[in-house]
């Protein structure tokens, strides 16, 4: 599939059990996130959080094609991501909120998560850095010949640094099983990606510089997203070398912390908030004839396992301050010096 | 006399310098429509248009590289890097390039141009965004490195480094950003390389910088209740370095601590200890003290950051070992 | 002119004394960088050398097509393209010998090789960094209205670092009068660049990642170089925008110092050597009825300007000590305290 | 016993580790087929094959990006970066990426990786390949940072290096690789952290790394003349830096001097000069002195390059004057 077409027309036929998997995990991101939201308003949730409120799909889609020890590699806009591909929500939350039971301990913070034990390999907080670090341990995986795949995710903003270049030239020359995602939200932080880029579409349209297709995709369809993270996988997996995928999307609200998103057209949010990828998918559900309280059901333990993972955050002991200093060195210790 | 939070000054300094001289042009991610992740530079787009005022793509040695090439040719630029972490992304233009040009070419190369950048912790942001690396900068030689501690120096060394013939590296203290100041109106100019003797005391000299600087002042404060007459030296700038502030106080008060915001290894604190250790030996009545972070990227969480950072207390109880004798 | 295209086809009417220029100029590069070798032999030239022997074409034809205040940005492999913008040959030997009559004053060596007067803005020793300051230059020059443009040169290997993607498409979206000229020359310093790059045409396969043309050029033809190069830098001129122009060609020798460039099959340096530029122009002049002493004349002027040059960089002084802390501050001086 | 050249003692240690642990890789700019610019890696290719040894583009983020993301997932890679110069070109993903995972992540990641690069100056290649900086490295909490003084010591470190599961700078001084040095055969492996001293002596410690260590002996020997008795203390790493050793040769000689290639400001020279003042103050008998480059981008010619950096001769003098007392 090249720069322009839609991706979607490739889905094959998903079953069941598989789809209710990804509408559970389209709401669980929701609900992690809108809740996440709250915390932050009232201060519980320190510095910065950027949310991918409306980019479920591309997170859903994506982790439930995946292996289980395939490797996601996702930047600070990583809740979902990491959570999707397995992580203890209450350890995420927890993390958010800077506690001793954070899935880092309270080191890393909404822009660090990471569960290695899930292959949630790590967020990145410095844009494009993650694109050579995944095809790194795609190289890994290629030279032990374990089978994995390295997906790494990034924004549009991303595809205008350096390291972008580097990666996937790298990644096409050693032909490494690595699976390069932008996520095209259409802006960097407060800046419309088309006033800062050559190329309408910015992932896709260079793909070609790197001996590739550029594969274009409604990443608001959580199923077009899962049959084409199918086939990259497969592709990569078989040694085709690695995929570079632009997904269409958008936030729902600001880059982080309290933005409300101003700086883009009214009319441009509504069309995207009608094109909110959970409502879609559920009226294609129930279309296809799944109960409206099945999905009701999966509603109602998303939002109570979000409860529960939020009382397990709130109620987290602060990190002891002995740890402040601990886990530089690989012998859990900081010391420099004898 | 109006107050100005040291984010408005920064603006303010950019505006005045932009006013008075049409070679000033300033580029960085998100400054210009949107005035900045920091809302550290609203309105400049506005009232200077699209053409002086620019958003940049993310791609940080292209802005580095443009200010570089753009300072050979006749501009007076300044370039933002949105957090002074990012440096580290275009540390080759910077360390490499725009430091040695001028050496290099023995001088057929000027560049006259400013980088600005969000530097230092406080804001849990995390290891990736919340360094302070004026160290970084001031190993580099061909970089002057400016780092105020206030509002209005905010607007006058930012004045002074605009006019500076040789490029500046321009810290400003994220956690800074929205204390307030009185500041006069009018032009403001300040100077690199004067050190601000900002309490005078007798008996400890502290050498500070930026966010360091308020809390060595607090620290101060309570000394103050318990005898100990703590002097605090404010250097403003680290290149270039006011030395002789620094050794005058020395000699005035033969005790000297360096708080700073930087990791264990190689800081400044370093540097002005050795200076002082090797020119005024034998002024000091007991060994020098450098506070710093501990060596260890900086934690996430709050009470974790506050606990890595020097605080206005931990700084008084190290002031305390050192004591007046 | 799109990848694949020769852009020889596009050789317009050139002047005569414009083209006996062009051999001059290759004349003078071809017998100082030959000089250049034999006194790195001889002990003289300390440090390192890289020469654009067999390369000279590109660097001639843009030279030649240059209006006198535009600007050039080269690599380590320098030294043809700072003489032929009309720096001294003499002060450019004497910075290869480390002499303080040197260009630079002996600071900056072969690898830095400078004459801001002469619009010769650098020669720069790390792979890529020239790009987007050469497009920094260009934004000054669009921003003061000059109508000056930059020329950049660079290696094939520099199309696989970050600057150059970062390069490209800032000068892109900006529009700025910037030709960007990659000569490949097939090697990096030993290993060929087709086995770490993701393209054939390193540079001219990436042009559409930034909206450009992908242009390929014979970058042994002179002539071809000329003509492309007035048809690039009228564009840029005229407001157009970037360019990206990918010569094909040559080096001689190694890529260094005593690199005898072992690693490259013989047939193919032969292939190339007969394909030498100068030689090749030389038949072609005189094919169009140049006197062969007309064009022996330049040669031995060539000859003797060489020998001069050789004259004031032997003769040179070694740099005055005092100069070594010189020249780090646009005040004179290098000091960083009080 | 065979006579190695420090650059011969590259590919050994390389070797030496290739061999006994299957999952060392090996990668970097015409390191393979070609053997390395340096000639430091000839051989490997042929020996361990294009799958363990392998050519990359020039993209340096690419590179360290890389040995990042395979030491998370099971090889202990080594890369080479050509000129350590060109650290600035990926400085993002050494110093905020490799550095900071495993504390960001409270010991998720572990990074057993090594990054060697040809460190220093003294081969006329001018500013922008010929830069110590180990003290970049020293700065950045998270990096282990190692520079050999000789051929056997490069062996045993770079094993050290390789089977420690930290990342480490391991800086090889490009001015030494033609040394020589007889070196046993069969595995060496030394201990990251332990500093050495190559030279006793009662008046004067001298503190140096690498390059510095042969002319901080040679001008120890001048001053043996002259009846001035030096200690040399070679550190081998910076970080973990052997402090102890330092201290107690200071204890003895009360005198110390450090001599280091870096340009002035916040060396290494600078952290241990105020590590010593701190805790060994009352033990000195004269002021600290450091000998370092003076605070300028390293120049071209040889003979401006032969005046920057510390030669025994200017060391020497300078140990003159901080006497015997
Ligand atoms: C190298 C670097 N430059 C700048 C930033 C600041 N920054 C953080 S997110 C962001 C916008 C990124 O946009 P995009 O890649 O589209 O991702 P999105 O946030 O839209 O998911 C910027 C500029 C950064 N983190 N790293
Ligand atoms: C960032 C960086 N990496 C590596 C080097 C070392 N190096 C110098 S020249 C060179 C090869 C460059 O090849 P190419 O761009 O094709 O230019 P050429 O030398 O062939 O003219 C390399 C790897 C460097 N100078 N800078
Ligand atoms: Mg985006
Ligand atoms: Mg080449």
């Amino acid at each position: 599939m090249t720069a322009g077409a839609d991706a979607s027309a490739d889905t094959v036929s998903i079953p069941l059990d598989k789809k209710l998997e990804m509408y559970r995990m389209m709401l669980d991101a929701r609900l992690f996130e809108e809740k996440a939201h709250k915390l932050f308003f009232e201060g519980l949730v320190k510095g910065t959080s950027h949310l991918a409120l409306g980019q479920e799909a591309v997170a859903a889609g994506f982790a439930a094609a995946m292996r289980s020890d395939d490797l996601t590699f996702c930047t600070y806009r990583g809740h979902t991501h990491t959570l999707l591909r397995g992580a203890d929500m209450g350890a995420l939350m927890a993390e958010l909120l800077g506690r001793g039971n954070g899935i880092c301990g309270g080191k890393g913070g909404s822009m660090h998560l990471t569960d290695v034990s899930v292959g949630a390999m790590g967020s990145y907080a410095i844009v494009g850095a993650h694109l050579p670090i995944a095809a790194g341990a795609a190289w890994a995986a290629q030279a032990r010949g374990t089978g994995q795949v390295s997906v790494v995710f990034f924004g549009d903003g991303a595809t205008n640094i350096g390291a972008f270049h580097e990666a996937l030239n790298l990644a096409a020359v050693w032909s490494l099983p690595v699976v390069f995602v932008c996520e095209n939200n259409l802006y960097m932080e407060y800046t419309p990606i088309g006033a800062v880029t050559a190329v309408p579409n910015p992932a896709a349209d260079r793909a070609g510089a790197y001996g590739l297709e550029g594969i274009i995709l409604d990443g608001n369809d959580v199923e077009a997203v899962y049959s084409t993270a199918t086939a990259a996988l497969e592709h990569a997996r078989a040694g085709g070398g690695p995929q570079l995928i632009e997904a269409k999307t958008y936030r729902h609200g600001g880059h982080s912390r309290a933005d409300p998103g101003t700086y883009r057209p009214d009319e441009e949010v509504q069309e995207w908030l009608d094109r909110d990828p959970i409502p879609a998918f559920r009226a294609r559900l129930e279309a296809a004839g799944v109960a409206a309280e099945t999905l009701d059901t999966i509603e109602a333990e998303s939002d109570a396992a979000v409860e529960a993972a939020t009382e397990v955050a709130r109620s987290g002991p602060f990190p002891d301050p002995a740890n402040l200093e601990t886990q530089v060195w690989a012998d859990g210790g900081s010391s420099w010096r004898n | 006399m109006a107050e100005l939070t040291y984010r408005q000054a920064v603006a303010r300094g950019i505006a005045q310098e932009m006013d008075r001289d049409p070679t000033v042009y300033f580029i960085g991610e998100d400054v210009a429509a949107a005035g900045g992740v920091f809302k550290t530079t609203e309105g400049l787009q506005d009232r200077f248009g699209p053409e002086r005022v620019r958003d940049t793509p993310i791609s940080e040695e292209a802005i580095t590289g443009a200010v570089m090439g753009a300072a050979m040719n006749g501009l007076r630029p300044i370039a933002e890097i949105m957090f002074s972490d990012f440096f580290a992304t275009c540390w080759d233009i910077v360390a490499n390039q725009i430091a040695k040009a001028r050496y290099m070419t023995d001088g057929q190369i000027t560049l006259p141009l400013v980088i600005r950048a969000a530097n230092g912790g406080g804001a849990r942001f995390g290891a990736q965004h919340s360094q302070a690396m004026e160290n970084w900068a001031m190993a580099i030689p061909g970089l002057k490195v400016v780092a105020p501690s206030n509002a209005h120096d905010v607007v006058g060394l930012l004045a002074a480094s605009v006019r500076d013939d040789d490029p500046v590296v321009f810290l400003e203290q994220k956690s800074l950003y929205a204390s307030r100041q009185e500041v006069p109106e009018g032009e403001i100019v300040g100077e690199l390389g004067k050190a601000a003797v900002v309490r005078e005391g007798a008996d400890i000299t502290v050498v500070a910088l930026a966010a360091m600087v308020p809390r060595a002042l607090e620290a101060a404060e309570t000394l103050a209740g318990e005898g100990i007459d703590v002097e605090v030296v404010d250097l403003r700038s680290l290149v270039p370095l006011d030395v002789t502030t620094v050794l005058n106080s020395v000699v005035k008060t033969s005790r000297m601590v360096t708080v700073e915001e930087n990791p264990r290894l190689c800081g400044w604190g370093a540097e002005v200890t050795s200076i002082v250790t090797e020119e005024a030996f034998y002024d000091l009545d007991a060994p020098t003290l450098r506070i710093t972070t501990p060596h260890i990227p900086l934690p996430s969480a709050d009470t974790l950051e506050d606990l890595a950072m020097p605080s206005a207390e931990t700084i008084a109880s190290e002031l305390r070992r050192v004591g007046n004798g």
